[in-house]
Formats: C-alpha cells, sequence, structure tokens
C-alpha cells in the first residue's frame, strides 16, 4: 500500500489555462472516486452476470424476481448481507478475524491503483495539458501491481488462521501453499513481457503493443507470448483462487474453506475482494498481452471502451471456466504447478531472453 | 535531505532489536523472525550508503542478501518442522542434546 | 520538510512494528507485525530512490517467504511460548549472565555511537539518482550483477539449491519416501 | 637406442617376475638369455657405432627425459655409452647371457616357479647393472648401484629356506648399506662444491682445479666415493660379505660376486678418473688398500676348503688388484684387468659349479679328486682359467696383471709392487692347489659331507650315490665354459704391450675416457696415448724383466702347489701341524667376522635394545604421543563446557566477539 502511495507520480502540468490549477486536482478526485466505485459496482455486476451465465449455461434462467430478468439482485444481496447478523466464534482471534477481510479487499483495491485504463485525454479541450487515465502511473507498475496481488494472499490466510476452525485452518494453509507456487511462474511470465517490452511501465508497455503487422493483426503480445498468455492466465485464476483451482474454498471437501466461520459484512468483503481481483487481473492481463486500449481502427480517444470491452471478454471466460471446468485434485494441483507450469514459464522466459538479445543485436 | 548518519542509526536500533529477539524469545519462529529483523537492518545499511555513495553495488548486495534471507527461512523452517515433530516444542533450549 | 516527516513516520513504524514482534508471544501476531515493519522499511526504500529494492522487498520478503513463515506456523499450530520456563532455563537469565549481557549491551551502544558520529561529513549523496532513470537503474543493475558480481550470482544460486534440497530433506516425514 | 640396453632385461624381468609361474621352464629361461642376448647385439652395434668416430668423439649421450629438477639441481635420465661403458656393457651382457645360457641347465631341477623367479631376478640384474654403467650421472648410477646391491641380496638369498643363505643376504645387504652410506655422503659433498652431478661436467670441472696437495675437500669426497666401492667390491674392511655370498647359487656367483657387480666400484673410479687424479692422497689409500687386501684375501684363499669360498677370496684379492692399479693411477691397466677377470673368474666359478652339479652339491674340496678323467670339459676348461688367473702368458690374465705390476713399479711404489709379486704367486699357488685337490689323485669321501650347503641343487632326478658313474656338464653349460674358455686364452690379446710388440689397443681405446672432456680432448687423448707410449717404450726393457719375474713367480707357485698337494701330501698336514696358530688364523680368515661382530655388532644391538628401543622409544615417543594424547584428552574435557547446546549461549559469544572486534577497529 505504501508502496503504491510513495511511488505514485500524478502527472502535473504547468497549467496554461487559469481555471487548469483547479480543474486538475478535481479531475483526478473525480478520477480515483469513478474507479473505486466503479470496482464495487463491477464486483456486484460480476455476482449477478456469473448467476446469470451459470443460469444460461444450465439452461435455466438465474435470478429472475428482483427487478427485471433479476437486475436488481446484487442489491438485494447486500441488503441480506448487511443486515444479517455479525457472529464470531468462540476462540477466534478477535483481531486478526477483523483484520483478514479488511486486508484481503484493501490489497484488491489498491492493486488496481496503477493499472491505467486508458490512453491521455484532455477529456474535450478541457484540460490543455492531457491527463493519463489511471491512478497512479509509475514506472515499475507491473512489479507494484505484483507485490500488492502477493499481499492479497494475507486475507485468505489470516482468515483461515483467525476462525480457529479446522475447515479455515486448511482452506487458509492451502490458500497460501497454493498461490506461493503459482506467484512464480504468474512472474516468470509477467518477466517475458518485460523483456520484450523493455519496460516495467504498464502504459509504456501498452503504447508498445500499439500498431499492426501487415495492415491486420494487432501487435499485441499475445502473439509473440502466446505460451506466457496461456501460463499468465491459467496462474492468474488460481491466485484468484478461482474455480477449478478454488480449494481455499471447495466447498466439497472444506465447507466453506476460509470463510466458513465468517457472516454478514465481513463475510461479503470476501466474494468482493475476489472479483475485484478478477478485474484487476483481468485488466493487466489486457494491458500486458492484449494492447491494452488500443486496437485498429479505434481512435484512441475511445481506447478506454475497448479496454472494457477486452476485460469484460477475460471476465467472462473466468465465469465460463468456472461453470465448465470441474475441480482439480490439490496434489493435482500443486504437481501441475511445480511440474509444469513453472519449469514451462522458465523455458519460455529463457527463450524469449535469447530471441530479444539477438534480435537486439 | 535526510543524512547518512539517521538511516545507519535507524538501522543500528533495528539490529539491536533482532539480536535481542533472538537472545530473549523462546521460540525458535520468532528467533527466526529476528534473524531476518537483522537481516533487513544490514539491508537498510547498505541502500542507504549506495544511495550515498552514488552507486548501484549496495542495492545489488541487498538482492544477495535477501536471496541469502530465502535460503535461510527455507531450510530453517524445515528445521523447525522436523524439532517440532521430534519434541512437541518450539523451545530451543528443549534442543541441547545434540543427537536422540 | 516532507520529507523528513514520512522518514520519520516510515522509521517509527518499522521500528515500533519490530519492537511488538519481539515483544510477542504469539507467533502469528509476530509475523504480521514483522510484514509491517517491512513494508516500513520498503518506504525507506523508496525515500532513498530505490523503488526496485522496495518493491523487491515486498515481494520477495512480505510476498513469499513471510508466507513461509505463516504457513509454517499454521502448520504446526505453533504454541504460544509459556513465561513459566523463561526464567528457569534462560541461561542469559541468571543474574551473572545477565549483568554481563547488560554490560556488553551498553558497550555495544557505545561503539556504536561512536562509529556513527564519524560519518557525519557524509550527509549529501553522490550523484543524486533521479527516479525517472529507475528502469535504467533496473539495467545498470542487472548488467553488473550479470557482469562484475557474476561468481556472488552463481553462488547465490548454488546455496539456493542446496537450501531446497535440503529443506526438502529435512521436512520429509521419516519413513515416507 | 641405448635405452634399450637396459629395458630388454628390464621387460624380461616384468614377463618373468608377473606370470613366470605359469611358463614352463624352456619359456620361461629361454626368454631370459634371449632378452639377454639381444642387448647383447644391441651393445655391439652401439660400440660398433662409436667405434668408427675419431678418438675425440667417442660417445653417444642419449637424454630420456629430466628427472628432478628443483632448484639447480638438474639430474636427467640420461645414458652414455663411451670407451669404458663400452667395455662394461659388452663385458656384463656378454658374460650375462652366457652366465644366462648356463644357467638355464644349472637350476633345471627347481620347479617352475622358482625358476622363474631365478630368472626374473637374474634379468632384473642385467638391467640395473646397465643402468649403472650407462647411467651418464651420480644419480642415476646410483639407481643402479642401489638396484644390484638389492638383487644380490635376493640372489643371496634366493634359498630362503636356507637359514645361512638368508643371514648372508643380509649380511651383504648391510654392509653394502655401509659403504652407500659413505657413497651417498660422497654425492652430496659432490654436488655442494661443483654444483652437478653429472659425470662429464664435474671432469670438466676438476680438471680446471691443480691437484690436491694437502688432504682438502676432493681427498675426503674421493675418500667417501671410495668407502662405497669398498663396499660394493668387497675391499677391507667391507670385503667380510663376499665370501658369505657364496651362497647363491653358483651362476650368480658368478656373475654378480666375481664377473660384473663388484667390479662397479673399480668402474665408478674409472668413471671419475679425473676427479680422483686430483686427490693423490686418496689415490695412495687406494693403492694401499687394494695391495693389502690383494694379499690378505690371498692368505686366506690358500687354506679354505670351500671350493666356492677360494673362488671368492681370489675374486677379492683379484679385486684388490684391480684397486691397486686404479690407485697407482693405471685406470687403463685396471679395467683391462677388470675385463679379463671377468672371463676367466667367470669361468673358474661356472667350472666349479659344473664340479658341484656332478657331485649333486659336494662343495668341500677335500672330499673330490681324480675328477680328471669323468669331467673331462670341466676340468680342462677349469685348467684355462687357472692358468689364466695364475698368469702364464700367453694367457689372458698374464697380461692385465703384468701391466698393473709394471705400472705399479713404475709409478715407484715399489713396496706395493712387492706385495703384488707375492699375492701373484699366492694366486698361483692356491689356484692349482684347488685345481690338484679337485682333478687329481682319487675320489675321497672321509670329509663330512657339506650336502645341506646346497639342499636344493640336490636333484630328485639324480637318485643315484656320488660314487657312481658321473656325467659331465650338460650341453648349455658346456657351451658357456668352453666360450669362457676361449675368451681366458684369447681375451688379453687386445692389450699386448709394447715391450712384446703389442699396440695396447685396448690402453689407446681407454685413455679418452680418463681425461677430462675439455676443448680437443681428442688431442689431448692422443698425446696421453702417445706418452704413454713414449714411457713405455722407454721401460720396454724393465717390463720385460718384470714379465719374467713375474711369469716365473707364478710358475713357481703352480710347481710348488704340485709338489705340496700331489707328490707330498705329507707335507700339508706336517705344515699345518707345525705352524698350527698361523694355520688356524688363517682358516678362520683372520677371525675378522669375529672381531666386527664382537667391536661392532654386539654394541650395536645393545646399544639399540637398551638405548633406542627400551630407553627412546618406550620412554620418549611412545611417552611424548601418549602424553599429547592425554593433553588432548584433558583440554578436551575442558572445552566441552563451552558447548553447552543452547543457541543463546552460542549467540552471546558470538556478541562478545562483535564487541571486541568493533573496539579492536574503533579504539586500538
Amino acid at each position: 500500500m505504501h508502496a503504491a502511495g510513495a511511488v505514485a507520480r500524478p502527472a502535473r502540468g504547468d497549467g496554461g489555462a487559469l481555471m487548469e490549477p483547479f480543474i486538475r486536482p478535481v479531475v483526478i478526485g473525480a478520477m480515483i472516486f469513478i474507479v473505486f466505485n466503479a470496482l464495487i459496482i463491477a464486483s456486484a455486476i460480476l455476482v449477478l452476470a456469473e448467476r446469470k451465465i451459470m443460469g444460461f449455461m444450465q439452461q435455466r434462467y438465474g435470478p429472475y424476481l428482483v427487478g427485471p430478468h433479476g437486475m436488481l439482485q446484487p442489491i438485494a444481496d447486500i441488503l441480506k448481507l448487511v443486515f444479517k447478523e455479525e457472529l464470531r466464534p468462540k476462540g477466534a482471534d478477535k483481531w486478526l478475524f477483523t483484520l483478514a477481510p479488511v486486508l484481503s479487499v484493501v490489497t484488491a483495491f489498491v492493486a488496481f491503483a496503477p493499472v491505467p485504463f486508458g490512453a491521455e485525454t484532455t477529456l474535450f479541450g478541457l484540460l490543455d495539458e492531457p491527463i493519463k487515465l489511471g491512478i497512479a502511473d509509475m514506472n515499475v507498475a507491473v512489479l507494484v501491481v505484483f507485490a500488492v496481488t502477493s499481499m492479497g494472499v494475507y486475507g485468505i490466510v489470516l482468515a483461515g488462521w483467525a476462525s480457529n476452525s479446522k475447515y479455515s485452518l486448511f482452506g487458509g494453509l492451502r490458500a497460501s501453499a497454493q498461490m506461493i507456487s503459482y506467484e512464480l511462474a504468474y512472474a516468470t511470465s509477467l518477466a517475458a513481457v518485460i523483456l520484450l517490452a523493455g519496460s516495467l511501465s504498464l502504459r509504456e508497455i501498452v503504447d508498445k503493443q500499439d500498431g499492426t503487422w501487415l495492415g491486420l493483426l494487432p501487435q499485441w503480445y499475445l502473439f509473440l507470448q502466446p505460451i506466457g498468455f496461456l501460463i499468465y492466465v491459467i496462474a492468474g485464476v488460481a491466485e484468484t483462487n478461482r474455480a477449478p483451482f478454488d480449494f481455499p474454498e471447495a466447498e466439497q471437501e472444506l465447507v466453506a474453506g476460509y470463510n466458513t466461520e465468517y457472516s454478514s459484512v465481513r463475510f461479503a468483503l470476501f466474494p468482493q475482494a475476489e472479483y475485484i481481483n478478477m478485474v484487476t487481473m483481468s485488466a493487466v492481463a489486457t494491458n500486458l498481452y492484449l494492447g491494452g486500449w488500443h486496437f485498429p481502427g479505434v481512435p484512441v480517444q475511445f481506447g478506454w471502451i475497448v479496454f472494457l470491452a477486452k476485460v469484460s471478454v477475460f471476465l467472462f471466460a473466468y465465469i465460463w471456466m468456472r461453470w465448465t471446468v470441474p475441480r482439480y485434485r490439490y496434489d493435482q494441483l500443486m504437481m501441475f504447478g511445480w511440474k509444469y507450469l513453472f519449469p514451462a514459464s522458465v523455458v519460455n522466459l529463457i527463450v524469449t531472453a535469447a530471441l530479444v538479445l539477438y534480435l537486439n543485436a | 535531505m535526510i543524512p547518512l548518519s539517521h538511516y545507519l542509526i535507524l538501522s543500528a536500533t533495528l539490529f539491536a532489536i533482532g539480536a535481542a529477539g533472538v537472545f530473549l524469545r523462546k521460540n525458535l519462529i520468532t528467533i527466526l523472525l529476528s534473524v531476518e529483523i537483522m537481516l533487513n537492518a544490514v539491508n537498510l545499511t547498505f541502500v542507504a550508503f549506495s544511495r550515498f555513495a552514488g552507486d548501484l553495488d549496495g542495492q545489488i548486495i541487498t538482492f544477495f542478501v535477501m536471496t541469502v534471507a530465502a535460503a535461510e527461512a527455507a531450510v530453517g523452517l524445515a528445521l523447525v518442522i522436523a524439532l517440532f515433530r521430534h519434541r512437541e516444542s518450539l523451545n530451543p533450549d528443549a534442543f541441547t542434546s545434540l543427537k536422540w | 520538510m516532507p520529507e523528513i516527516i514520512t522518514f520519520y513516520l516510515f522509521a517509527a513504524l518499522t521500528v515500533v512494528a519490530s519492537l511488538l514482534v519481539i515483544g510477542q508471544r504469539n507467533p502469528m501476531y509476530s509475523v504480521m507485525l514483522l510484514i509491517v515493519s517491512f513494508g516500513g522499511l520498503s518506504g525507506l526504500y523508496i525515500q532513498l530512490e530505490a523503488p526496485f529494492v522496495a518493491v523487491a522487498q515486498i515481494i520477495i520478503y512480505a510476498g513469499a517467504i513471510m508466507v513461509l513463515f505463516l504457513f509454517v506456523v499454521m502448520l504446526l499450530n505453533a504454541p504460544k511460548e509459556d513465561a513459566a520456563d523463561w526464567d528457569r532455563t534462560h541461561p542469559l537469565r541468571q543474574p551473572g549472565v545477565t549483568r554481563w549481557g547488560t554490560v556488553l549491551a551498553g558497550l555495544l551502544i557505545v561503539q556504536l555511537t561512536t562509529a556513527l558520529l564519524a560519518v557525519r561529513e557524509f550527509n549529501t549523496p553522490v550523484g543524486a539518482q533521479s527516479d525517472a532513470s529507475t528502469v535504467n537503474s533496473v539495467h545498470d543493475m542487472g548488467r553488473s550483477i550479470f557482469t562484475r558480481h557474476t561468481f556472488a550470482f552463481e553462488a547465490t544460486s548454488l546455496l539456493i539449491l542446496v537450501a531446497m534440497v535440503g529443506a526438502v530433506v529435512l521436512a520429509r516425514r521419516e519413513g515416507d519416501q | 637406442m641405448l635405452a634399450l640396453i637396459p629395458l630388454l632385461p628390464f621387460a624380461g624381468f616384468v614377463v618373468n617376475a608377473t606370470l613366470g609361474r605359469r611358463l614352463p621352464k624352456s619359456v620361461s629361461g629361454g626368454l631370459a638369455s634371449l632378452v639377454m642376448l639381444a642387448s647383447f647385439v644391441i651393445s655391439v652395434m652401439s660400440v660398433m657405432q662409436i667405434a668408427g668416430r675419431p678418438v675425440g668423439e667417442r660417445a653417444i649421450q642419449e637424454l630420456l627425459y629430466t628427472w628432478i629438477a628443483s632448484g639447480d639441481l638438474k639430474i636427467d635420465v640420461a645414458f652414455r655409452v663411451d670407451t669404458l661403458s663400452a667395455v662394461m656393457i659388452l663385458v656384463i651382457t656378454g658374460i650375462g647371457s652366457l652366465i644366462h645360457i648356463y644357467s638355464t641347465a644349472y637350476m633345471h631341477d627347481e620347479s617352475d616357479g622358482e625358476f622363474a623367479r631365478y630368472f626374473s631376478y637374474l634379468n632384473l640384474f642385467a638391467s640395473f647393472m646397465l643402468v649403472l654403467v650407462l647411467g651418464a650421472n651420480f644419480p642415476l648410477m646410483f639407481v643402479g648401484w642401489e638396484g644390484v646391491g638389492l638383487c644380490s641380496y635376493l640372489l643371496i638369498g634366493f634359498w630362503f629356506k636356507k637359514k645361512s643363505a638368508n643371514d648372508a643376504g643380509k649380511k651383504a645387504f648391510v654392509v653394502n648399506r655401509i659403504g652407500d652410506y659413505a657413497f651417498l655422503l660422497g654425492m652430496f659433498a659432490l654436488f655442494a662444491k661443483f654444483g652437478t652431478l653429472d659425470f662429464q661436467q664435474i671432469a670438466s670441472a676438476v680438471s680446471r682445479l691443480p691437484p690436491e696437495a694437502t688432504f682438502g675437500i676432493l681427498s675426503v669426497t674421493t675418500l667417501l666415493l671410495f668407502i662405497g666401492a669398498t663396499g660394493k667390491s668387497a675391499q677391507i674392511p667391507l670385503y667380510v660379505w663376499l665370501p658369505d655370498a657364496m651362497e647363491g647359487p653358483t651362476p650368480v656367483s658368478a656373475l654378480i660376486h666375481a664377473a660384473t657387480m663388484v667390479t662397479a666400484g673399480v668402474y665408478m673410479i674409472g668413471r671419475n678418473a679425473v676427479l680422483f687424479e686430483h686427490a693423490p692422497q686418496t689415490m695412495l689409500i687406494v693403492a694401499v688398500i687394494g695391495a693389502a687386501t690383494a694379499l690378505m684375501a690371498g692368505t686366506i684363499g690358500l687354506v679354505q676348503n670351500d671350493i666356492k669360498r677360494v673362488l671368492a677370496y681370489s675374486t677379492v684379492s683379484q679385486l684388490g688388484y684391480m684397486f691397486l692399479a686404479m690407485g697407482v693411477g693405471a685406470f687403463g691397466a685396471g679395467i683391462f684387468h677388470l675385463y679379463t677377470h671377468a672371463f676367466f673368474k667367470a669361468l673358474l666359478f661356472l667350472g666349479s659349479g659344473a664340479v658341484i652339479h656332478a657331485l649333486h652339491g659336494e662343495q668341500d674340496i677335500r672330499n673330490m679328486g681324480g675328477l680328471r678323467k669323468e669331467l673331462p670339459i670341466t676340468f680342462w676348461t677349469f685348467v684355462i682359467g687357472a692358468v689364466a688367473i695364475a698368469g702364464i702368458p700367453p694367457l689372458a690374465g698374464f697380461f692385465s696383471k703384468d701391466e698393473i705390476l709394471f705400472e705399479t713399479y713404475v709409478e715407484g711404489h715399489q713396496i706395493l709392487w712387492v706385495v703384488g709379486m707375492i699375492t701373484a704367486v699366492l694366486t698361483a699357488t692356491y689356484m692349482f692347489r684347488l685345481v690338484f685337490l679337485t682333478f687329481w689323485g682319487e675320489r675321497r669321501q672321509e670329509a663330512p659331507a657339506a650336502q645341506d650347503s646346497h639342499g636344493h641343487a640336490t636333484a630328485p632326478s639324480h637318485g643315484h650315490g656320488s660314487s657312481s658313474h658321473l656325467h659331465d656338464a650338460p650341453p648349455a653349460m658346456a657351451l658357456a665354459l668352453i666360450v669362457l674358455a676361449i675368451g681366458s686364452v684369447a681375451a688379453g690379446w687386445i692389450g699386448v704391450p709394447h715391450a712384446l710388440g703389442g699396440h695396447n689397443e685396448l690402453h689407446t681405446w681407454l685413455e679418452p675416457a680418463f681425461s677430462a672432456p675439455a676443448a680437443g680432448a681428442a688431442a689431448e687423448g692422443a698425446t696421453a696415448a702417445a706418452e704413454g707410449e713414449a714411457a713405455a717404450g722407454s721401460h720396454e726393457t724393465l717390463e720385460r724383466m718384470l714379465m719374467g719375474v713375474s711369469s716365473l713367480g707364478a710358475a713357481a707357485g703352480i710347481w710348488f702347489a704340485y709338489f705340496v698337494w700331489v707328490k707330498r701330501r705329507s707335507i700339508a698336514e706336517n705344515a699345518a701341524r707345525e705352524f698350527a696358530p698361523i694355520h688356524r688364523l688363517l682358516l678362520n680368515k683372520y677371525y675378522v667376522d669375529e672381531i666386527y661382530d664382537a667391536a661392532l655388532v654386539q654394541p650395536i644391538k645393545v646399544a639399540s635394545q637398551e638405548g633406542l628401543w627400551r630407553g627412546f622409544d618406550v620412554k620418549i615417543i611412545d611417552g611424548a604421543v601418549n602424553g599429547a594424547a592425554a593433553i588432548v584428552n584433558s583440554s578436551a574435557t575442558l572445552l566441552r563446557r563451552l558447548q553447552t547446546g543452547s543457541v543463546r549461549t552460542y549467540a552471546g559469544s558470538l556478541f562478545v566477539g562483535v564487541v571486541a572486534i568493533l573496539a579492536y577497529y574503533l579504539w586500538l
């Protein structure tokens, strides 16, 4: 968190127009506010989307009663959760029990901060000095995202430990082991992209992917790093504890894993954190592999729309995966992570490095 | 600009805290944590020096230190697990005999 | 001025957290507090214009090593250490030993202060690097790691390998292969 | 190619030593003889090669590799054939191969394994001897020196089941060790003086120095070397091992203890002629010791009854002659005598071996007699050998011995000449005593048979008693005997002195080997030869006179022996009874062994037992060891307290260390 805060360097222009100095802080504040709420709403929407898509895939309606086509279902859920009784099991650790959900959701929010989601814009001439779309534009953004998401595990682990129950404990243990294992492959596939772009700044990486080959194939790293992309997605799913890697909360084995003992708002924070993490993961994937807000033929002013589109594709894929792919076995997960994914990513990294070296020389 | 000595004093304090932890604690895990604190104190010194000397070697050494710390943590914790299996205790004074 | 404040903020955070780490009976809290103090440290690193080190600090220490600690604590369900045998078996608690320990500690403090008073002339950085060149600094770091510090690098990799094997061997339960 | 000369016998040794016991006798023995013959051929070729050259550069030096290089000490493994070593290698390989052939028949009664072992030793000896004479520097020579010592030990003790053989072997080894010690010291002294150990370099370095008038470093060095020589070549005071060495198989006595190894000392002196010439004191000592040894051994030989012992003592006295020659500076004569002696002494030993073989190990001449008719070949060859050694013209011994005596006289050592003359007469006498007692008269059986002294060779194949018909030497032995007989007759003719109208080729041939290899060595050698001839020319009458005297002396000795031991046997007994003490004295070899035993062996025994073992070893060394262990133990018990096993104690000590180091850097 401090990392993010301290590295943040909002772009500051010297203010040619006289109302400039007043507008800019407002704009920035507004942007932060928008993003924050957008994330909250996104989680709410995702809940609904998940249930709807699930219904669609299982050939039923899904939530249908609340509001038109059950559109208001998330609000109902939220209300329900808020008005539930807070209960903390006996012998649970008071502080950590509370800290855990907060920590996980906070890290989820913070992780999105360094992610840019649009090109520079002057808001239709409102500013004479263009502003970069994105909360914190920093030159080690990739690492910061990675660092903050890696902090996210604590929320789950602590939840598992603090609630003083076998199932939670197992969930926490699984989460910690799983996340550490998959962070390796995750980071290594990141490194390959960083090598290609020669930069640690997400924005620069995105801008490097502008343009097309032969006028039709966009210059996305997806096409240079197919294996890396695959690894990244798989590891990302594991990092966000989504099916088929949702062992920390495998309901068939551990009642609900780390959040067995949670209820009401504290409980609500976990799925929210999970959804926000999904968004962040998708956004980063978009920036790294799908050329962010660049799309051949689309003017860069509407880049953020393109960006949203790409992200939603990812999110759909997430949900799709969850309802189609069956859950692994835990030892299979570990074996897969250590024996296949990680070596594959290392090989990918080495090959990429060799190629970059060879082509630059 | 913060003078170098501030950083040095800070890292000395941290190191002292770590050392005290090693001396005073009775829990192997806590002792390992104290060792980590000491290592980080050293890291801080290195980085501060590299900043004030204007070259990167200090930071590089920091990375080596981190690697060593990782290795140390892995082996140390493995040892802790093995020991805990033998005696249901983490008290270092329970392991005074060299073999059993 | 603001940097003074941030410095003291982070310093205080680090020191207090570390103190709590060792003032703590519950290893779980110790681990969490240690993470906090690492956070403070990385803040200091950023102030020292080593953002890469700062992020690495978070990723490696807070993100990986500490999780390992946490994992072990949870795995062993580590007992809170009891104060009872503190006074009994602690070799440094016997009065004589304690006295000597305090004497030594005092000596050490005196020495450190004298040593630190000697670095006064060192207060302004040589060739201050602006963080705009962080990426370059990462480049330079990589270059000099793989050129000037090759041996250290290789040695470390070997160390890591050995540590990995050692950890596996040690943590393996007797009997199961 | 030179390397092959010693390497071939070594190869034979390796083969016979490793898989000899699986080979049949014909193969192992044949192989051994074959490699010897091969190296003989190679030697002849290389000698031809150098003979083809002008006088100056008659030498081949072959560097194999650098053996030791530390500091300014640089030792090459280099072989050198010059005129001197040429003679030696011819003698060694030639006579050596003859003796190998002889041995195939003589040792035929041994089991396959023993047979192979014998021949492997013999080959090993040959190769070491060749290294000795071919080595171009002292250390290499020393390798051969020690190697032949080892082989002589192994071969003397060949029948190791027999205690006397073992003792003899040990005696030979220990006595030689004394000499080798002095030899080593001499080598060190040389290196200290000249900073090199290469013969040529030493010679050239010495030739720049003036001859030492007083007893200086050169004298000391040469004296040390000479002591080594006395050990190896059985001179006073270290000759005692040679007679006992007769415990070994007779061919071994012939090869090692008569023809080749025992002459190593003479060769060594000849090899360093320049060095010795610069130390007149040592030369005098060498001459005196040589003469004394010759006389003493001759007298002892007069009364011995063991056929081989008589020959052994005659060997000693002949070696004395050689050293006399060396001592008076007549190196050529010395080597000449070495060369002739090799023939007839080998012949005599082999003949005695034939006799012993025929008599199934009988060695006591009192039990022999009348073998003339039964062993004709042996008889005739033996007689030839005896005549040759007695110095009757024109056989080999005559020329060499007379050259020695003449040189002695000319160099002005009249007393030594007298001694030499007496020895010559003695030689003739005891040799023909041997001949007459062995071959004349009729078989005697009265004296106690010395069967056991040769237990092994008494072969089961010879079942019948010694009284029955004896058969003469089998073909292999006969061949060797005849060849050597021819050699003993003709070997001397290459050294016919000018007095008798000869040219003494050997002398001129050897000349360059004894002069420093300085620039224009050729001319120098030539002049030396020339003035040698001149000197000879001036002394011709004298020389002729001396020859006559010595020949007459020899003839007189022979007649005396005939008169005493054939005509009037009684005289011998009467004499023995008349001069009983002298007789006993001689019979017991002047009690030298007893004296040594009392004077040296016992004291050393006592000293080492009481002093070194019970005193030093037990008390001091063991005490030290145990004390060290005790100290370690006690200190460890103290140190153990430091290892509390409590982590914090260790950390505490570490803490102390940190404080101390900081204090050192801050305040000290």
